[in-house]
Order: C-alpha cells, then structure tokens, then sequence
C-alpha cells in the first residue's frame, strides 16, 4: 500500500504534487461549503478522494499538453495549474471567472494552461481530445492530449468511436478513465459488463490499470507514457481506480441506499491519497511535519482569500448576455 | 380537490398505466432505486420490480434504440432521459428510426414508445443542462409532442402518451415539479391536439407552452389590474397542434403574443405565429408577437441567466404595447 | 474448403438451403438488370456472393425469431421468408409492396416473418435488434433476435453500447458482423483497429469467427447459438468472412481503384457459397445435376414472373402520401 | 464567363482555401480515394495527400467530435457528412459541444469548423437519405447556416465559412451538383447575412432557399407570362439572416411567399413568414404564405415523393391567389 518507490525523487516535485493534492482538497471543501451556505448557484461535483488521480497525471504533462475534463472537473483544472480567484469567481458566476461566469462549475475551462474545459455531456470530451491529439500529429507537434472520463462514460459509444481512429492513426492521446466505483447511484458493476481495459485492447490499444490512490504510481505510469505517446507510440489506456468521497453532487446527502458509510470509511481511513502521501513524504525524510504542516495552512489561506474575493466580485454586466454568440 | 404536486402526477400516471398494461416499462439512467435526480420515479422499483423500471448504464443512443426495438416488437417502453439536452444524442434513433418506421414500414410497424424529458432554464445549470428542444422534435414528422404545464397536464398528458401507438415525446418543465396543482383521484385521460383556455379574455391572447404558461397567467393578471383584458391559452400539445382553438381566440381579440422556452429564432413561436397570420390574418389589428428565449447559449451567471427567458413583466409590457397600438417592431 | 460435415442431415432443409441462396442470388440479377434498364427508382445494394450468410443464419431461425437487416438488405428479406413478388414492387415504389412502396430497398421490412427491416442508416438496427430481445427476455418469450450489419458498422459507438447492455442483462440478441471486406470504396483493415471479435469478447460476450462462404458451417454454428440463447445464454457474436461481388452499390462499376479484378475472380470462382454447396450436394448423393437445374430453373422462372408482376404492377395512390404518419 | 458545375465549385473552393491555409484539412467518410460518394472532392487527395484529405471510418459523432478538438487547438477542419440525414447522429458534438463552447468559455476558446453535408429529396433515396435539416441546426445559438443556390454561391459561401471563427453548417443541394453557373476565375468571397435579390418585381416577393430558389425563378417566369411581376430573394444564410433585405422587398411588393425545402411545420419558412409579419406588417396586402416540405417522412415511391415538395406550379398558382386578392387560408 505504500507509493511506488521508483519513481521522481526530486524533492520539489514531490512537494508540489502534495501541495496541488491539497489545493484540489482545500478547493473541494470551500466549494461545498459555498454550496451548503446557499451562496453558490446550482449544484457541483465534488473530485474530493481523487486527487492522486489528476495531479499524478497532470504533473506528467506540460503547459502545451492539452487534458479534456469532466463534470467533476476541479481537480483537473487545479492540477492543470489554475489559480484559485479565477476558479471561485466562475463557481460563483462573477466576471472574472475563467469564463466570464458563463461556463460556471460544469464548464469550467483554462485555456492559459491547456485545459480544454469541463463538460456537462458524459462522455461529451472524448471527441475533443482525440481530435486535439489529430491536430498535433497533423501539425507536427509533440504535445500530448489527456482525456479523462469517469467509469460510467464507458457505457458511451463515442469512447470506442475515437479509441478506434486514435489506435488506426496512432494519435497522441491517453485516455484517463477514473474509476471511482460509481456513476451517480449505480455501482459500477452494474453497468459495466466484461472488462474495462479489455475494451481498449480490443482496438490494439495498450491499457494498464494502476491504484489512483498513488499519487506517485500514477504519475511514474503517466511520465512513461506520454514520452512514449511523444513518439508516436500513442494512444494509451489507463483505468485508475479511485473513490469518491462526497456524493454524486454535493446535494446528494443521503446514500447509504447505494453504499455504505463503512465502505467510504474505510476508504477516507485506509486509502486517503493526501495521508499516504505525506506519510511517505515524512517517512523518507523528504519534509517534516512542520513543512508539510505550513504547507496545508498556506493552502488554506490561498483559498479563504479566493472565496474572499470572490463573494465580494462583481457579476458581468447584463449587456454581456449575447457577446461571445460568435466569434469575430 | 386534493392538490399534488407535478412529480407526483406523473408518478401517478405511470402507476396508474403500468397496472393497467404489462407490456409497459420504464428505461433510464437511475430510475429505479434512485427514482432519478429528481425523484419523480421514486417507489416505482418497489412496485414493479427491476423487471419493468430498468437502470441502463449511461449510453442514451443506445437505450433509445433498444425502446424503438422493444415497441416495434410489442412492448410500450417508456424511456427516461434525464435532461432535456441530452435529446441531441438520441436524435438518430427517435428521428430516423422511431419517427419514420410507422410510414417506411407502410403501416405495418408501430413504434408505440413515450420519451419523457424535461425543459426549462433559471436552475443555474448552464448550457448543457437547460436548453428547451421541444421546436426540433416537433419539426420531425410521425413524432407527437406534449408540454404539460402543471401537475394536472402532466398526468393526463402522460396517461394518454403511454396509450399513443406513435412515439411521443413529453417534456416536463424541471422547475415545477414540486409545484402542486388540484388533480382529480379519479382516473381522467387529456386528449391530444386539445388546447386549453387557462384564463378567458378579450384584448389580446397569449398563447403559452409548458413552463409560460405561469408566466402568460402571471402577466395576464398585471394586465388585469390594468384594465386589460387577456385569454391565456395552452396549446397542451404542439403536435397535434389545436389550430382551430388558437384562431377562434385570436379571432375574438385580435392581438396575441405567442410565448415558449426555446429559443426564439426557428423555434417553436415562429410555427404558431406563423399559422396564426397565415389563417386570421383578416382578423389582426396588429402584428402577432413572439417571445421565445434569447438566441444565446443558457449562460450560468444568475446575473445573465434570468434575462434570457421571458417574465410576466416583459410580456405585460409587449401586451400593453399592442393593446395601445405601437407597432412595436414596424417600420 | 469443403462445407462442415457435422451440420445437418437432413435432405429437404439442404435442399431448401441451397434454393434460398439461389432466390438470393437471381433475385439480386433480376434487381441489378432493372437498374440497368433504368426500370429501378434510385440506387441499391446487392448482397450477391454472401448468401450463406444470411441462409445458414435465417434457416436457423423460425418466423417468431426476428432479424434487423442493412442497407444491403434483400438476402437477409429473402432468407428470412418474404416473396419475390411483394419485395419486387416494393422495389420499384408499388403499392403491393410490402411496404406500399413507401420504403424501397433501403427500408423494405417483413413483418409477417419477422424481418423487422433493412436500415439505411450503417449500425441503425443494433438497438433496434437489442430492444427486440430485451422485449422478449421481459415477456418471457423464447425468441431470438439476430442484428445483421457490416464490417464497416463496427465503427459505430452504438454497436458497444448495446453490446453492454446485451452482456448486462443476457440478452437473446446475436450480433451478426458480415465482414465483406470493404465498407463503400474502404477496406476493412483501414477503418477497424484491432480485433473485431475481441471487442465483443471484452464485453464478456461469446465470440465466434466463421467462414461466411459456407453455408452449413454458417448454420451449424448458428443453430447452436440460437438454442443457448433461447435458454438464456445469450448474447453471441458471429463475425462471418465473407464477400460482395457487385460493388458497393449498382451504380458502383469502375471500382479498381480500391479492389482488384483479380482479387474478385478469386472469391467468385473459388469460393462461391452457392457453387460449393451444389458440389457438396452432388458428391453426398443429396441431389442430381438434374434436381440442381430444376430448381434453378424454377427460381428463375418464379423471379422473372416476379419482376413482370412487379413492373406492370400500380403505384400507390397519391393520397396515400400523408396516410402513415401516425398510427391511430 | 466560364461556367463550372456546383460539385466542381465546391471543389475549388475547397483547394484554394486549404492551399491558402494550411491548418484546413477535410474528414470523412470516403473523402480520400474515392472523392465521396457524389465525387465532389475528386483530385483533392491527389494534391493535399491523405493527411489533409482523411478518410474516415464510418463513425459520425466521433469524426465530428474529433474536428472540435482539432478547432479549438489550432485547425480548421472540414467535416464531410455524406448525407445530411446523418446530422441527427453528430447533433450532440456540433450542438452541445461546437456551437456552445465559445460561449461557455467566455470567449476564449474558437471552434472554426465547416460542415459540409446535403440537403434535397426526389432522388429516390427514401426517408433516411432525404431530409433537409436546416431548421434543426438554424435553431441553436452558435452556429452559423448557409445554403447555396447555385455553384457561384457554392464556391463564394464555401470559402467564408472555411474562414469563419465559428461552426459553419452548409447544406448543398445534393441534385444540383451537376448544374452549372457562371463562376469568376477570380477569387471572390460572399459575405454572410447579404440577401441576393435574384430577380427583381413589384408584385409579390419570393424568398427562397437553396433547390427552392429555382423552383421560385420558374414560378417567376410563369408569372411574368401572366403579367405577374414577382421579386425572387435567396437569403443564401439562413442564420445570419439579412432580415432587411427581405424587409425591403415585402414592404415594396406587399405580398410574400416564403420556400424552402424543409418540413414545412416548425421549419425555416416559418421563422422568415414571422419576422416579415412582426416587421412589415403594416405594409402587407396579405398574409406570408409558407411553402415547405409536406409533413410526412419522405416516401421512396416516385408517385408519391415527388408530390411531397413545393413546385414551380404551386409557387405560381399561390402568387397569383395572394395577388388576386383572394384569401388563400382566412376564416
Ligand atoms: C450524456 C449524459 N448523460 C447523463 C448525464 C447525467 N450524469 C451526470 S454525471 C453522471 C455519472 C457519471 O459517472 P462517471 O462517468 O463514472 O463519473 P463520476 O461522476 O463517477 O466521476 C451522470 C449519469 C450527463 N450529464 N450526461
Ligand atoms: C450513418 C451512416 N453513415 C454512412 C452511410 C453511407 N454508407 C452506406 S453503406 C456504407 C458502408 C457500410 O459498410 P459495411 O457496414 O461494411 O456494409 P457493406 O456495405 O459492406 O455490406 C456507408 C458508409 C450511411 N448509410 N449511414
Ligand atoms: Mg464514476
Ligand atoms: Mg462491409
């Protein structure tokens, strides 16, 4: 259970994968607060419990490589590099949100760092990360495009539409699927027959299946094969198995008729990705508790002040309603 | 009479006819345990079993397609597609197959099948869970098209779409359903293509589907304090559309406003305000109206979101102007 | 080469086998030269050269089991029952036609014998085919559904999708994949990926490879399948190999720019499903040259009266162009 | 002037865009090799190689889903749909996914995409490879929608989608592309939302789209034998609509009628009649008519389908009811 040992040891590195896991945690839980003080409009997804799985991966990437995000699509745009005044103010439908609020939590997008969005369509991204991946391969560019999707967007036939012009064209893609045991109230067994990397093989395309739990797992998998996706060995499979913490959405309070509170215990307990992180961190001597520690209450105040201002930002003026229609 | 709410009403009608007919099932995402996201299903799965309320995975084209097979084959499906949006991905199968199979088959093939789905924006759920498609379902030949706007539509509206033997496609207004209206216990059936005159008038009619018809009422009201006096009719089902009740009102007043969610351009106001013109033209004292939803994406900011649909204040304002005779748009 | 010898034994279902495959083809002739002969209202598809598919499959079936076919659809109408006589009008847009002539190739249908109906949308029939099954699995019904569609259709999401379910909820449903080889001007190998029958198989679907030219191999296989199913067992895929000999469709002539002529005479003149299983039913002493002959001559006969029929036969009535748009 | 056939215009267009710039490239099924089905796109591969020229599997939503990643990273794609039948299968990826995007992300991300397909029924292909769609895609806020009328606007409109920021969907009339027209050998460009009168007249204005435009040129000449001055107006994009135009000649001629090939109901003709009512109608004589599709899946008999769309005759004999005066539909 403890994190793969051979990959980075670049102190830095590691400090920063463990801070972008506590920036996703510390945005997750402002987030629900926000929703359970009725001061943010409709609902939202919490990534809480999967953060290994995006910063793991996302820490693999480049400011050019693209990633195509989901619905619960905080954690990737966080690990992506987005700050946290942007992100609050387009949770909360203001101005300066990285959409001019008009994204809003589903379609929440940072061009600046590659992000090509969240998407309110299951499945709805899969089209375009393939297709961003064509156009570096048609453009000669090395960059690599990460699709991430959930276990139950593997029920969506478009997944093994681009998986089979990826793996004729060889693309630059790696498809992410966070297996998190559950779409909405389903479990995943119920509405997943066979085996989900199979699937992938079928098209000839090489799939693994690693512990999402793991930050540095995750990211040694990911750093090997987007080198390899570099060189045209593209496109990639990897079926991360992770856990959700909260609910489908944060109103989704009461789910015990669809899963234990001793399943997500023993999860939140034995498996946290931010816990077994940090022991492993002060285990090998690489921060003590004290930096870690700083590190967390840092984090904190980062977001307290984002909400902060936020809260406080301005709504776009209404004559913004049917600017962006077109483009010029 | 006792009052419940929209969700209820349509928990009833489905109910109601999966007892009366076997053949009868419910396929969705998170229908039965869950009783979807909105819990309009809620205890179905206790009383009829997995059997007959059928948790699919999450691949809308691909349980449309089986509910076409399963009608052509002698099953009445009853497909649950979560929100309106996603009817983009199931257009392929209700629009080829379950629209055409009746008329390509030369009757022989029946698609006996009700997609219920929902419409309506104002629930800061952005542009992919807000949209109002119902004018392109209705532009679809051999699909039928129901807009109940309260509890007592919606259950009529559905008992009588579980009995339809063409495919039809009911959307619900998703901010009702918790709204209550009176409903009788005993069993009734609302016929389509039969428009219902919610409020009677003699100035102008406005003319509202699904989620405006509150809204038409609403204005209807303003107007009256100001001495003007509005019919606000519901069409209650686009297709069929009852043509001869929306000319007979618009015959006596000679003004109207036509008012629906979707987007206003090539949508559905262009269709009724069209017929409208076309077949009392002789009778208008002024252009007929539209107010439709703005020609833009459903933004999420509160701030932008609430000005793209119309209000009760904006339609009292186009009523007042028709009714003085300022020829709003003319040139 | 020579057809699987464990098949059935019986003369009169052999002999009814081989007639079928011959309706198909002189069908098929007879559709061609009224194309030809500019008598045939717009394009179609002929299904000449894979008759063993759709015999050995049909003649597995009874008319309770349904089939959902393809644009290339008159072998699977023809296998599943219909008449020359009606599918000729439909054909040619009369009102005889088993569908008024209100579908014509692309659409003609055979509810009578359940042939839910050709599609002219490539991958159209899969959901129709599993919701047939999923309708027979609740009423209790013992029926088989089989979903015939091309190699090319396997490109389409849906086909995945309904596999899922199929698997999920152990559907008596058989997905037929005739792989002709090409899909209009595109070889196969250049638009599929991979493994056609493992992409049924990583969705915990049985899947099997066989020889689409011969018919009682075709037929053994199936009737087997069909019986699992019948008692649960199901679902099943078949990928058949198989080969059309006209071009895509009948106004497809100058096709050496995507296939040979050479790579045609090979499939026509060694493998032809009809040739092999008329020396295969003259070595085994089931029929004489002569009773061969006969029955050809009697197809032909029954075609040519069929076509005649057909073209002197009336169109519908103009008011019937607004009658079937709604059911009552 | 030379003339060329529409198909050749097409072709052309697309060369000259994709020599110009080499972030187009084109996607699709048999696009390559083969040049599609129509052969529209013959010699293209030749010169661009199959990088630029991409044939496809058969696999709609996920080629069109690909081309929006591919335009919101850098390209221009050219999305070949071979039938515009087959829209109902990418509505999700053009609709959901293209047309929003710049919107929901406040501006920043650009989908400038163009997708070719067809519209256009007697062909004799039944209902599945007949429909035009235009109205489903005009409805939705983010997309832009052109449909030529002959090869000249083919080429001109071709090149300003190719070069547009936004989703372009083209509808060309699949039976016209052997017609020829005079094309310039120059380069030249038709800017969107410009109306082209085609023909001027005094009497009744004619507003036709893409087949339908000939349809409304024959109707003219029938008329004016009859001393009928009818004016024939091609908006050419339906969405930007240059509303002034038609405003123009319908307050000059007092009468309209609005063709397009398209279902009628809840169909394009209806927007264009509703804007012409709202906005001019205290200069018509009498009301728009509307000429679309008949509301029925379109049939594969010759005897049947051919009856199904707006002819020259009918246009004419409609014209000459609204100029005599006679009240074609009113109570
Ligand atoms: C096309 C579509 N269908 C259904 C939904 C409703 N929905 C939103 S999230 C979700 C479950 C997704 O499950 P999964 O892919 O496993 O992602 P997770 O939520 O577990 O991260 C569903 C059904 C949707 N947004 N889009
Ligand atoms: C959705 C859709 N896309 C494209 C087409 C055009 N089309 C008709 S047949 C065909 C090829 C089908 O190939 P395959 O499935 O292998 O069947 P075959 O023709 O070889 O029998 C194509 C692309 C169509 N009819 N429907
Ligand atoms: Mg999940
Ligand atoms: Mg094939």
């Amino acid at each position: 259970m403890s994190p793969a040992k051979k990959a980075k040891t670049n102190t830095e590195d590691y400090l920063r994968m463990y801070r972008q896991m506590v920036r996703i945690r510390s945005f997750e839980d402002n987030a629900n607060q926000l929703y359970l003080s009725a001061k943010m409009p409709g609902l939202t997804h919490m990534y809480s419990g999967e953060e290994a799985v995006a910063v793991g991966i996302c820490e693999a990437l480049t400011d050019s490589d693209r990633i195509t995000s989901t619905h619960r699509g905080h954690g990737h745009c966080v690990a992506k590099g987005a700050e946290f005044k942007e992100m609050f103010c387009e949770l909360l439908g203001k101005e300066e949100g990285y959409c001019r609020g008009k994204g809003g939590s589903m379609h929440i997008a940072d061009q600046s760092h590659g992000n090509l969005g969240a998407n309110a369509i299951v499945g709805g991204s899969m089209g375009i990360a393939t297709g961003s991946a064509l156009r570096a391969k048609l453009q000669g560019s090395d960059d690599v495009t990460v699709c991430f999707f959930g276990d139950g967007a593997t029920a969506q036939g478009l997944l093994y539409e681009v998986m089979n012009m990826a793996a004729l064209w060889n693309l630059p893609v790696i498809y992410a699927c966070e297996n998190n045991g559950y779409s909405e109230y389903t479990k995943t067994e119920e509405i997943a027959a066979g085996s989900i990397t199979a699937r992938a093989e079928a098209f000839g395309i090489e799939a693994h299946q690693v512990d999402g739990q793991d930050v540095l797992a995750v990211n040694d998998l990911t750093q090997k094969l987007v080198a390899r996706a570099r060189k045209g060995e593209g496109p990639f499979f990897i079926e991360l198995m992770t856990y959700r913490y909260h609910g489908h959405h944060v109103g989704d309070i009461n789910r015990e008729y669809y899963r234990s509170k001793a399943e997500e215990k023993d999860w939140k307990e034995n498996r946290d990705p931010i816990t077994r992180f940090r022991h492993f961190l002060v285990q090998e001597g690489i921060a003590s508790e004290d930096e870690i520690e700083a590190i967390n209450a840092e984090v904190e105040k980062d977001a307290a002040d984002a909400v902060e201002y936020a809260l406080a930002a301005k709504y776009p003026d209404v004559s913004e309603v049917d600017m962006h229609v077109f483009a010029d | 009479m006792r009052e419940i709410t929209l969700s209820q009403a349509v928990n009833e009608a489905l109910a109601e006819e999966m007892r009366r007919d076997p053949t009868t099932f419910i396929m969705g995402e998170d229908v039965a345990e869950a009783g979807t996201p909105f819990k309009v299903l809620s205890g179905l799965v206790e009383e009829f079993g997995t059997d007959r309320v059928i948790d699919t995975p999450i691949a809308e084209p691909g349980f449309m397609g089986m509910a076409v097979g399963a009608a052509m084959t002698g099953a009445r499906p009853i497909v649950d597609l979560m929100f309106g949006d996603f009817i983009f991905l199931i257009m392929d199968q209700l629009c080829n197959q379950a629209a055409k199979t009746h008329y390509m088959s030369g009757g022989k093939l029946n698609v006996p099948l009700v997609l219920r789905t929902n419409l309506g924006a104002t629930r800061r759920s952005a542009a992919q869970h807000s949209q109002s498609l119902q004018a392109l379902v209705a532009h679809i030949p051999g699909l039928k098209v129901a807009m109940p706007s309260s509890a007592y539509e919606a259950k009529g509206l559905m008992k009588t779409a579980i009995r339809d033997n063409n495919p039809v496609v009911i959307f619900e207004d998703k901010l009702m359903y918790q709204d209550k209206a009176p409903v009788p216990e005993e069993e009734y059936l609302i016929p389509f293509g039969v428009a219902n005159v919610k409020r009677e008038g003699s100035d102008i009619t406005l003319i509202a589907t699904s989620s405006m018809v509150q809204v038409a009422e609403k204005a209807a009201e303003m107007l009256a304090a100001e001495g003007i006096s509005a019919e606000v009719i519901d069409p209650r089902t686009i297709v069929p559309l009852d043509e001869e009740a929306l000319l007979k009102s618009v015959r006596k007043t000679s003004r109207a406003i036509v008012i629906d969610e979707g987007h206003q351009s090539y949508g559905v106001t262009a269709e009724i305000a069209s017929r409208l013109n076309e077949k009392a033209f002789y009778h208008l004292d002024a252009p007929v109206l539209r107010m439709g939803a703005m020609d833009v994406p459903v933004p999420f900011s509160p701030a932008l979101e609430d000005i793209t649909v119309p209000t009760p204040e904006g339609v009292a304002e186009n009523a007042r102007k028709l009714c003085a005779g300022e020829m709003i748009h003319a040139a």
